[in-house]
Formats: C-alpha cells, structure tokens, sequence
C-alpha cells in the first residue's frame, strides 16, 4: 500500500461543499469532509442529519448535485460503485444491502469473484471467507450457509466481511454496532485497530457516543446536512461539547426516574414455561402493569425470538401466554394484538414497514384490522401527533417511509404502537440506530407509557439501556432464562458475568 | 412514487388514450367519433373490464390469478345449465346470476385457501385452475355451447338505462365500486399493506391469510359478474367463454400502473388500460388493418405508450436518482 | 350445384362469366372471422380477400380474427354503427353470435352466416355451411370402406381431432363414429391437437406409443396433418391408411405421391362464396346458375373424398396452409 | 432454504415424477415402460425444455417473459423462408440455423434492451413482443406454413447418435451447459444477485443493466434452438409454432422450484418440471383421456404434488417457523 500521502500528512478523501437533492430535501447542503490515512474518522450526527446519505455519495451510489472530491489530492468523479471500489474504498452500509438467496462466500465476493475464465473458484472462495469470518471473530459460520437463514447479527458480521474483503484504503462504516452486542463490538474494534495500524482509514458512524471516545481519531458532525464541525479532534472535545454540536442543545442523557408503585398490582402480561423447539424452552416471567421489564444477553442467545414467540409471531410448542389473565391463543398474531399487545420488531426494514408507503399508512397499520371507511382526516391528525410527538424529520406524514433516514423510520413503528394503545408493548431493540436526543425522548415516551399503567418489554442488546431503562432485568443465554433480579441491582459487570460464564454471582431469583 | 409522479402517470394514460382517439377520429371520422361507436367500445371494455378491476385487488395484494377466464367459462357453463335454467324458469332469471356468482366465488375461494394457506405459489394455483376449471366446464357442458333461453335476462342485460347499457352499468359500478373499495376502506388499506410487505403486515396484527383469501374471492365474484354479462351478450354459456382474459386482464392491470409485484394499485389505471387496449382494437377494425399488422402495431404501441408515460411519471420525480 | 365431382364455385375463379359479374351498385361488405392462426381460416381469408378484389364494385372491410365471442361481437356491432350493405360472419361460436346477427338484420345488414350455424334461421339472410358432421360421416364412410376393401378384421381405428372444446370438432367426432357403426366400427384411439403443426406432431407422437399398431387414421384437420405426418415419418410408422381432412393443397400432393390414402374436402372457400353471395343479395341479383331467381337461404357445401383417383381434379383447390 | 430443505425439494419432485412412472407402468404396462416411449416422452420434452432452461435464467434474474413462444414461430419462420432455404441449398443448411439463433438472440435483445434500459415492465415488453413477433411471423410467412426441404437439416436433427435422438442430446447439453452456467460461474451467481437483490447488486458493483439484457439475450437464443428443433421435428416452419409455450415454461421453471420473485433458481429443478408434465400428457394418452378430463386431472396433480413437495421441503426445515 502506497503510504506517500500519508507520510505527507495528506488527506486520502477530500470532500468540499458536498450538496445532494432529494425531491423536496436538501439530504446535504454543503459538506466538508477531510479523511486521513490510518485514522478512525466519526461522522455524527442526528438522525436524518446526512450522515448515511454522505457514504452513498463516497461509495458512488449517488451522485451529487454539487461539491468536489478529491482522493490523494486529485479530483475524481464518483460515478458508480464500481469506479468507487476501484480507488479502495469499501462500504459497510447501513441497510445491509446482502443477497438472501446467496451463500455466505458468495455474498463476500459478489462482484470480485475469485474466478478462471468466467467459472467460479469455489475452493478458493470458501478458504478467503472463512479467513474473513475468522478474523471477525466468527469462524462459526459457514461460508456455504444461505444469508437468508442467518441472524441479524451474523448478517452484520457477512456485511462487514464483504466490506473487509476488498483490501480497501477507506473502509466506510454506516452503523456497524446497532445490531451488535458488547463482546462483538469489542472485537470490531480489534479489527479496525489491526486496519488503522496498516494506514487504512475508516469513516465511522454510530450514535452510541461512548463507542466514539474509544475508538475515535477525530470527528466531523452534521446537522441538517451540513457539517457544523470538522475534524475535531475526539481526545480534546467533551462529550457534552459534541451533543450540543449535533442537537444544538444540551442534552443530559440520562433515563428516567422510576416509579415504585407497581407491586400490588396482578401481572398485566404471564408467560408460563413458553417454550420453542430449537430456540428456547422453559420460559417463565409476569410483566405488571406499569412495569417495564427488560431481557438482556447476547447476540443470538434467543430474546427476539422469546419476545416474537409471545407476540404470536411464532407458533411456541410449550406454555402459555396470557394477558390480563385471558391466555391466548398461540401462533395468532391478531389474538396477541386484539388482546392488547404490540411489537416492534427488530428488523424495521423487513418486519415492520411498507417502505413504499408513506409515513401516515405506516403509522395507522395496525388499526386496520377493524374494517370500515378510512377517515382520512383523523388518520392524518393522528400521524401528525405522533410525528410531532417523536420529533421525526422531516415531518411531512405524506413522504414515503424508504427516504427517511433509518432512526426516523424507527419512530415511525413506535408511533404505530403508541396509536393503538397498547395495554403490553413489546420493544426489540427499540433504539437502534436512534441519536442520542431522540432516544432520551424515546425512554421517557417510554417510561410514561409504563406510568400509564403499560406492561412493556424491552430487548437490547445495550446492556446499560437494558439496566437504565427496566424495572426488571431478565438474563437470557442459549434459549434460557439465567437470572432474573431488579435492574437497579445489577451492574453491567454482573450481566456479561452471567451470560459469559451463565453462573449466577450474586442476587436471587425474582 | 410521489403523489405527484402518481397522478402524472395516470395522465400518461389519458394522454395516451386521448392520442388514440385524436388517430381514430382523424382516420375514421365520424363512424369513430359517434356515440353509437363509443358505446360499441364500452360494452366490448365491460366484460373484461370487471374482471380486471378485480384483478387490481389480487395484483396489488402480491398475487396474480391465471385462471380468470377459465372461471368465467365454468360460471357461464354452470349458470346455463340446463338445470339451472329451469329452475330459473320455475322462479326467476336471478337464480342464474347467483349461480355464476357462486360458482365465480367458489373457484376464487379454492384459489384463496391454496395460496394463503396451502402456502402454494398464486401462479401455479391459478394454473392449476386454469386447467381444471376449463376442464370441468367441458365436461359439464359436454363441450357443447348452451343456449340462454329466458328472455327476461336477456332483456335485462341486454337493455339500456337512460341510454346508457346495462353492461356498462355493471361495469362502471364494478369500477367505482372497487376504487371506493381500494382508496378509501381500511380493505384496501390492508390489500395495499399486504402485497407492500407482507410480513409487516403480518406483524402488525394484520389477518394476511384471510385477507388474501378474500381477495380470490373477490376476483372470482367479478369473473362471476363477467360470466353474467358475457351470457346475456352472447346468449350463450360455453366453455370457450374467456379466452386468454387472464392475459388482457393482467395486461391492463399492469399497464394502468399497478406494480405487479404488489403494494401500489390504481383503479383508475386499470379502467384506463382496459379502454385503451379496447379502443386500440376498434379503431384498427375502423382502418381495415389486417390482423397481422394489427398484432405488429400493437406491440410497438405498448411499448412507446409506456415509454412516454415513464418518461411524465420521471419529470415529476426527476432528481430521484436510485 | 355441388356433386361430389364439380369443384365449389369460386375458388379457382372456373365459372363461366356470368352477368352477375358485371359491375353494380357499390357494396361495402364487412367480414369477421376466428383469428387466422390456421391455415384453413388463413385460406378463408385470402379467399374472402381475393373475391372481394375482383369485383369493382366491392368494398371489403375485414375485422381483427378473434376467438373471442364478446370480441367479435363489438366487431359486428362495428359494422352496424357503420352502416355496411352486408356483413359476412364466420362465427367463433355460432350461438354466441345470433343475437348480434339478429340486431344486424334488423337493421336492414344482409347477413351471411359461414361455416357455424347461427342457433336462430332468422338471423341470417343466407348460411353456407360446410358440413362438419357431413366430413366426419365422409371420412367414417371411406374407412369402413377401407375396411370392407381391405377385409380388416378387428382394425385399429384412431382418430386426431382438432380443438376438442369446439362444437366443430364433437361435430365432426360424431359424423365419423356414427359412420363407422354402419360397418361395427367404433375409434380405438382418440387424441386431440389445437389445430397447429407443432401440437399435431405431439399427439400423433404420443398416439403412435399408446397404440403399436394402427389399420386406420383419421385426422380431422390437413395443418395439423403436416406435424401429423412428420410425426409418422419421424417414427418410421405407415402400416395404417391417413385419411386427412379439411383438403390443404399439402395433403393432395402426399395423395398423389402416395403417402397419404385421402382427405375429406373442407371448402376454404365458404368465406368467398359469402362475399359473392352477399354481394348478388345486396344487388338484389340470383344465383345464375339456378332457376330460382333468389339466393337459396341455405347451402351445405358437400364433403367430398379427394383420394389417388380424382385427386388431380381437386388439386387446384387445394388451399397452401 | 437451508441445503437440506432444497435438495428435498428437488427430491419432492423426483418422486412425483417417479410416482407418475409407476402410475404409467401399472395402467399402460409395457407400452409405457418401453424405451420407444421414453424416447418419445424425451423427444416431445426436449423443445420446451430448452425453452424452459433459458427460462429459469431470466426468473431468476428477476424478469419473466411472456414472448418466448412468439419468438420460437418468428425465428421458425425466418429460417425457413424461400430465401434462407435457398441460400441454404446453396451453401449448407447451418444457415438456417444460424439464421434462427440470430432472430432469437435478436428478438431476446431488444426484450433486454426495453427492460434494462428502457426500464419498463418485462411482462409488459416481452407481452408487447409476443403480439409483435407473432404477428411480424404471420406477415412473413403469409400465414402459410413452410415447408423444411434440406433432407441433410431434417436427418441430422431428426437422427440419432449411440441410439440417443439428437434432439434430446440438443436438449440435455443445453441443459448442462445452463447448469453449470448457473452454478459454477460468475455469470450465475451475478444472475442470482441481480434476481435477489438488485440494489445490492448495484452497489457491488454489477452491470446491472448489462447483465439483465444478457439473460434475455440467452433466453432469446434458447428460443432459436427450440425453433430448430421444432423444424426438424415437424420439418416445418410456421407463425403457429410455440404456441403458449410462455405458459408452459413458466410452469414448468415455477414448478421446478425457481422463485417467482427471483434471486433463487434450479436447472435441474426445471428440467424435472418439464418431464413431470411431458409424462404426464404421455400417461393420459396411453390411457385414451379424454382431453377435458385431463385437463382437470392436470390441475389437481399440479396442486397435490407441490402441497406434497411443501411439506417434505418443509420437514427439512422445520423450525424454520413461518
Ligand atoms: N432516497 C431518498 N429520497 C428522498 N429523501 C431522502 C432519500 N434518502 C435520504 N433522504 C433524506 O435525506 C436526509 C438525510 O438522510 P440520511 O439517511 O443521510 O440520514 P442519516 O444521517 O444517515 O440518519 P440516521 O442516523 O437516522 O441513519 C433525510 O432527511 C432523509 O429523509
Ligand atoms: N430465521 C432464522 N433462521 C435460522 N436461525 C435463526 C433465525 N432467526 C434466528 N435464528 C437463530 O436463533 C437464535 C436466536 O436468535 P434471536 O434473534 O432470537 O437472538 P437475539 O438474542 O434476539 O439476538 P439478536 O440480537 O441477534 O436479535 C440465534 O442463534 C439465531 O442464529
Ligand atoms: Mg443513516
Ligand atoms: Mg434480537
């Protein structure tokens, strides 16, 4: 790898007044960018503030209507993919753009095959990826597995292999830890230090704030399409300093008080030795009324599918589940949601939204199981409600769900909930790829939700929004309930002891 | 697609319809411009046009139904039976009209069930029934064409309204029918959701499976409606009744813009397809083309008509770069 | 006029000039017929085509070939909305298309019904019909004739029909079974094909596996009878006698040279005959070769046996398919 | 679909197909198991098989065409007009088959070229070239049908090497060629992406377009060596060759376990589906079926083999919930 430029103290990438237009949004309105090599390089910002809109322009899928770019120093045109990839930039996108249908291997190299003429080489192939997949840290999956059938983490983990494969300059991560829990992200962090002591640079996005301190260089922040600061360096910049940039506010980003008077009350939501052949088994627990419990644990240890389970979503071959002391009846989505239950699910993209529909269709979804005329009027004002209440931008109800940025089209599924009025909510991961400001406001819709007397469960795979946010902490690992106890007797220490060695150190069962 | 480029493709259409009619007119003069040939285009439009509108419903739920025209044959046949016709000689002509209904949503039910909960993909259940429906009307017709013979029905199909024929009554009925039904029921709402993300959909509580299996049910019930009008417009029932419909009937669909692989349906724009592809037809029949060119002519008028509408529905939503 | 020995009129153009031909008051006649995918109704058409041109005094106005009875109703009611002197219909299904020839009619359209009969006599002013169940009684006829000739004992009798879903064809099964009971006969084998060379290769292909040995074929139509034919070839099979049907200029020259036993005459010309009709009727002329002064109402056209002895008479009417 | 769950698939229908044999053996005996009769079933598949393999490509990639039997009579016909066949006569009769391959690569061009660049709906390009191609077929060969006269054209195809018709070895290379196309190149892991994904495809890397009018390219040249082997076979050429052959192909790729959707796709699958249906007309003419009786006898055996084949792709992947 050819380091002149580094040695110069040049910068690889140089963007100048980058400007991007979509109908009716200006995505970017002016972005500077300066990326050197073998640096770690945060890209913040709000949510909708441009930052993933920024990598497309870098990766070539879109063009830009204004601005310069220069790469070691000389203008290029970022036409297509292809002429990205052929300067060395590889992009880990935030919408995991993998093939179903595919192998493992043959995601990783879709478009630089190892080949002979035309024909695959297939032996070559699987032994490139399984170096990959080893030096993420997950030699456990099979370079000959169908993507389709994998976990979203272990899709991540695919997504982030491809990225790596291409021996790239610039490595380009839109989000690369919402789907990942503690442990995971560590390792990423492994790899990208191995990537940076080579001289590759990295452009890194994430809005979990403490993850920038540890692995950041410098950071540039967005807000509304513009950068507001560049290159700044991590080190010498407080975290409040950052928020502030972003929000243009300052933002204590704490979780809400709890309240303590739930006891007395009967279990709004009992979960009886619920159980799925292959997944979990034996799974008890009672949510009350204004209780917010929550399960923490692993990536891939079974909690989307416990919460799935109980919503119906999948057929449990054991237990029950009741509402308000009503069991219902399994496998029935509609039962769970006539019932009073609702879900967001952990895959907005696929599980939750109509992309091509616009924001207000996708707010009032679940309220079309009762038949009749639309009220056009009502359904708008309820949109707008929420839409303001949840702060998603831009907030025009009529724009299609696809171009909202990815922690609007979050709330936007929240808001589908908080429209039925739930009487259990069930949250999977419920912040990911949210910015801070909008999660504070998310915990505390939350929370008052609970003060109003909702059951609700929350997963995440953030264990310190698991511990802050809950009431109740369940500890689940392999398709089992380790330990349950009160959130505010745990520490984050004692939870990776749990479910990292699945031995109970302290505390009792609840 | 913004409400914009929406709209901007309808008027694709009414562009495209109105150049039709501008070519007619100026080829044929006034035997094309008169009323009486305008309403010769709108009976022929009727038939299929029910059966398209229909076939919105299916098309934007994320399925598709081959056997459309197989179900018209089976209902004709079935309602004129000679037993059928007696009894509806013994009571009444609407005896008739509900057994092709029946029949028509009876077939679309078995579809229904097949696809939604026999998880069977809707091309090869409708395939399916496409062989089996034209089959049994054979047989059941022993292949023979049957003859409507009460009068009332005839007379009552057949006949006008303040001028306006019954069949094309039926028809605009169907039609405004089903865009009340897709635009403004939480029906429609849901068919949308359904073929949009049927997980999704699924997930929020939605009765996907029944809601796919009703929306058979209604194709059937149309094509039920079609077998009606085409028994009282040829006084017949035979098994040869809708002949490749399944194609015209997709065809119009997806030329009025409903995306054929669910989500986005207008039925406006099937109605819109429907009559451009019947106009097509009479103002060759007006010019004296032979069949061949005919054919020839109408392949390449698809492909600018959709050419030109993508490239209105594009000026509306330029910048939107993929 | 038509013993099995004198050519239909028309087609070779062999009738004496007659003053009928001279030019008249002008006629615009409006013909429709089943979608010309067959070269039987291709040769319809032509014929229908090449009548109409040599008259001056003609105007021929032809509709899109459908098989769609709503379809050619509206092109029916096209020709009403038009006001045409006549209109010549080769029905897709004779039945279907009554009531629109009736409202015709009753708009003072002279209308010739071709080929499939209208369910009600007064929808039409005249129908020329070849006879479907006459050509399959022809066809049964010869074979037992065959039979007798060659004393068969307990042949094997086959037939291919064409599109088996319409009335023609039953029509046509029935003529050739209920002949073959004159001679204790009954069809062995029975497949049927769509009318077109490829799927008549098919069926005759699967036909010749189901059944080793075969003493007499019939096909119900002469374009099929090329895949028919080519089937047989393919096979190397010709233990049987072929006897075709329809009468395609193709199957004459397989009679003449021997590959073929005979075919049953279809008139393609039914179509031009109309138009001739039509046209007398709208003149308000005869027939001249009649005494009657008008247009019969009704002519069935004969079904003849072409076979290696008359076969150089027909072959000049032998339609190309 | 785990591995498990696809190779059980393909085991589903190798057991319907096997089941079907056993059916044709106990009902028709000898004269089903004989290897005249195979040859026979394998002679008659070979046509639309070769159709049907260029078939599951462009499914795969995500497209459909409906043209493909309009193509296979405009290539039949062009090839065998009085001017090729004398030139031909002249030179050697691969002209004809060049000139067919030709006007079925051609015609699959122009289908890619409308679809990638012209990016407007396959079903409604390829609905547009199947009244174009079969009419401009119609036109060309004046609605006659022409006659093959190179006896060197028909006996090389119509002949046979090691007992094996060549038909059938035309059909089984394409079939492995497309196999291995499929599965061991670049080419087929790129169509499968393209099918699948195509944004991700995009974003890879993938000349998208380029690579959507190859498929339609290759399906188009399949089509012109369908149309070869149909004049060998019926030593004709005409404009109603292919007749419905959009259907068929289509049932036989979807049966064969190709998605609908795209992104997921089998040749082996598809030639399976393709004998399954050839078999099946074999057996019901071995037993003198009346055509209307088959038809529903069809419907029903489609639906009950792929419930059948469900449910044994399904035990592959049991907890594979929803
Ligand atoms: N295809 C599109 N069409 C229209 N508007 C779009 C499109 N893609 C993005 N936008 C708009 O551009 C703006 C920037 O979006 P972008 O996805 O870049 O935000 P982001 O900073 O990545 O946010 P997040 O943190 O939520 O991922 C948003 O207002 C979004 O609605
Ligand atoms: N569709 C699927 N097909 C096959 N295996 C699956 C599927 N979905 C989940 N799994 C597997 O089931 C196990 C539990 O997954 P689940 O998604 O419930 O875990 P989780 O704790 O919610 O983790 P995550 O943070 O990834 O959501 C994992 O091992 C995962 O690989
Ligand atoms: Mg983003
Ligand atoms: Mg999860």
């Amino acid at each position: 790898m050819t380091q002149d430029t580094a040695a110069l103290g040049g910068e690889l990438l140089e963007m100048r007044g980058i400007v991007k237009l979509f109908p009716g949004v200006r995505a970017l309105d002016g972005v500077d960018l300066g990326v050197r090599p073998g640096e770690v390089h945060c890209l913040l910002g709000q949510n909708g503030a441009g930052k993933s809109t920024l990598i497309k322009v870098i990766a070539g899928a879109h063009r830009p209507d204004a601005g310069e770019i220069r790469w070691r120093g000389e203008a290029v045109a970022l036409a297509d993919p292809q002429a990205a990839t052929e300067l060395g930039v590889a992009t880990l996108p935030q919408e995991l753009d993998l093939v179903d249908g595919l192998s493992v291997a043959d995601n990783i190299h879709l478009g630089h095959e190892h080949a002979r003429f035309g024909f695959t080489r297939r032996g070559r192939t699987a032994r490139a990826t399984t170096e990959l997949l080893e030096r993420l840290g997950h030699a456990e999956i099979s370079p000959s597995a169908e993507v389709g059938a994998l976990s979203a983490a272990q899709r991540q983990i695919v997504s982030m292999a491809r990225a790596l494969s291409h021996d790239a300059s610039l490595l380009v991560l839109d989000e690369p830890s919402a789907v990942l829990d503690q442990r995971e992200v560590e390792r990423l962090f492994t790899v990208i230090r191995e990537l940076t002591a080579q001289g590759v640079a990295i452009v890194y996005i994430s809005h979990r704030l403490e993850e920038i301190r540890e692995i950041g260089d410098r950071v540039t922040v967005l807000k509304d399409g513009r950068t507001v600061a560049g290159g700044l360096d991590v080190e010498s910049t407080p975290t409040p300093e950052i928020i502030r940039m972003m929000t243009g506010r300052a933002i204590e980003y704490v979780f809400p008080p709890r309240s303590n008077k739930i006891d007395d009350a009967e279990p709004m939501l009992e979960v009886r030795e619920l159980a799925l052949r292959g997944a979990f088994n034996g799974v008890s627990f009672d949510v009350k009324p204004g209780e917010i419990v929550g399960l923490a644990g692993l990536v891939g240890s079974g909690r989307s599918e416990i919460v799935e389970t109980v919503y119906g979503a999948r057929k449990a071959t054991g237990g029950t589940v009741s509402v308000d002391g009503e069991p219902l009846r399994p496998g029935s989505v509609p039962a769970a949601v006539a019932a009073g239950i609702g879900l967001c699910p952990e895959e907005r993209k696929s599980q939750a939204l109509v992309l091509g529909d616009p924001v207000s269709h996708n707010i009032t979804m679940a309220m079309l199981d009762r038949g009749g005329f639309l009220d056009f009027a009502a359904e708008r004002a309820a949109a707008e409600e929420l839409v303001g209440a949840l702060d998603v931008r831009p907030s025009d109800v009529d724009r299609e769900v696809r171009t909202l940025s990815g922690g609007n089209q979050q709330k936007v599924v929240l808001a589908r909930w908080l429209l039925r009025e739930c009487r259990v909510l069930l949250l999977d991961e419920p912040t990911r790829g949210v910015d801070v400001g909008a999660r504070s406001e998310i915990y505390a819709l939350v929370r008052d939700l609970a003060r109003r007397g909702v059951a609700v469960v929350v997963v995440s795979s953030e264990i310190e929004e698991v511990l802050g946010l809950a009431d109740r902490v369940l500890v689940v690992a392999e398709g089992r309930v380790l330990h349950a106890a009160p959130a505010a007797e745990l520490t984050e220490h004692d939870v990776l002891d749990i479910v990292l060695r699945g031995i109970v150190l302290r505390g009792d069962a609840a | 697609m913004s409400a914009l480029a929406k709209s901007n493709r309808t008027l694709g259409l009414v562009i495209a319809l109105g150049l039709l009619c501008v070519v007619g007119a100026a080829t044929a003069g006034e035997r094309f411009a008169s009323l009486d040939n305008l309403l010769t285009v709108l009976r022929l439009a009727s038939v299929i046009g029910v059966v398209s509108v229909g076939m919105t419903f299916v098309i934007t739920g994320g399925g598709i139904d081959l056997s459309v025209g197989a179900i018209v044959a089976l209902s004709s046949v079935w309602a004129t039976t000679i037993a059928t016709q007696s009894m509806a000689e013994d009571f009444h002509w609407i005896v008739m009209v509900g057994c092709a209904l029946l029949v028509g949503a009876g077939c679309g039910l078995v579809n229904g069930l097949l696809v939604a909960y026999g998880k069977i993909a809707p091309f090869i259940v409708t395939l399916a029934m496409l062989a089996g429906a034209r089959g049994l009307a054979e047989i059941i017709a022993n292949r023979r064409t049957q003859i409507v013979r009460d009068q009332g029905f005839i007379e009552f199909f057949g006949g006008s309204v303040l001028g306006i024929p019954v069949l094309v009554l039926v028809f605009a009925l169907v039609a405004a029918g089903g865009w009340v039904l897709l635009n403004r029921t939480t029906f429609g709402r849901r068919t949308l959701a359904i073929g949009g993300n049927p997980e999704a959909a699924r997930l929020a509580g939605l009765k996907v499976a029944r809601h796919t299996t009703l929306l058979y049910v209604l194709l059937g019930l149309a094509c039920g409606i079609a077998a009606v009008m085409l028994m009282a417009r040829t006084t017949t029932g035979t098994s040869t009744h809708g002949g490749l419909y399944e194609l015209d009937a997709i065809a119009a669909v997806v030329i009025g813009g409903t995306l054929l692989s669910g989500g986005r349906g207008t039925v406006v724009g099937t109605v819109l397809g429907v009559l451009i592809f019947t106009t097509l037809t009479n103002v060759f029949t007006l010019n004296n083309l032979d069949t061949s060119t005919q054919a020839v002519a109408k392949g390449v008028i698809i492909v600018i008509a959709v050419l030109l509408q993508q490239r209105l529905a594009n000026r509306a939503g330029e910048s939107h770069a993929r | 006029s038509n013993t099995p020995d004198a050519p239909t009129p028309g087609a070779g153009g062999g009738n004496a000039a007659s003053p009928n031909d001279a030019p008249g008051k002008k006629v615009t006649i409006g013909f429709s017929g089943p979608a010309a995918d067959h070269g039987w109704l291709a040769a319809i058409n032509s014929f229908a085509t090449a009548e109409a041109k040599k008259h001056s005094d003609v105007t021929l106005r032809v509709a899109e070939g459908t098989n769609d009875a709503s379809m050619q109703i509206s092109h029916i009611e096209t020709f009403i909305n038009d006001k045409v002197d006549a209109i010549v219909l080769l029905p897709t299904d004779g039945a279907a298309l009554t009531s629109v020839a009736t409202k015709a009619t009753q708009a003072g359209i002279t209308v010739v019904n071709v080929d499939r009969e209208f369910s009600s006599p007064s929808a039409a002013r005249t129908t020329i019909l070849g006879d479907n169940y006459g050509m399959g009684v022809s066809a049964g006829t010869y074979a037992c004739q065959l039979v007798k000739d060659k004393k068969l004992a307990d042949p094997v009798i086959a037939e291919i029909a064409g599109i088996d879903a319409l009335p023609l064809t039953q029509d046509r099964s029935r003529g050739f079974a209920d002949a073959l009971k004159g001679c204790q006969q009954t069809v062995d084998r029975r497949v049927a094909a769509q009318f077109t060379v490829e799927s008549g290769e098919a069926a005759a292909a699967n036909l010749l596996q189901a059944a080793p040995k075969l003493d007499i074929v019939w096909n119900h139509d002469d374009d099929q009878g090329v895949g028919v034919k080519a089937a047989f070839d393919n096979a190397k099979r010709s233990e049987f006698s072929f006897i075709g049907g329809a009468g395609s200029a193709n199957a004459m020259r397989w009679i003449k040279a021997g590959q073929m036993t005979a075919t049953v005459i279809y008139p393609p010309t039914q179509a031009a005959d109309g138009i001739r009709l039509a046209r007398l009727l709208v003149q308000q002329k005869g027939m001249s070769d009649l005494l009657q002064v008008e247009v019969p109402r009704r002519i069935v056209l004969n079904a003849p046996v072409v076979t290696s002895s008359n076969v150089d008479k027909y072959l000049p009417l032998g339609f190309e398919s």
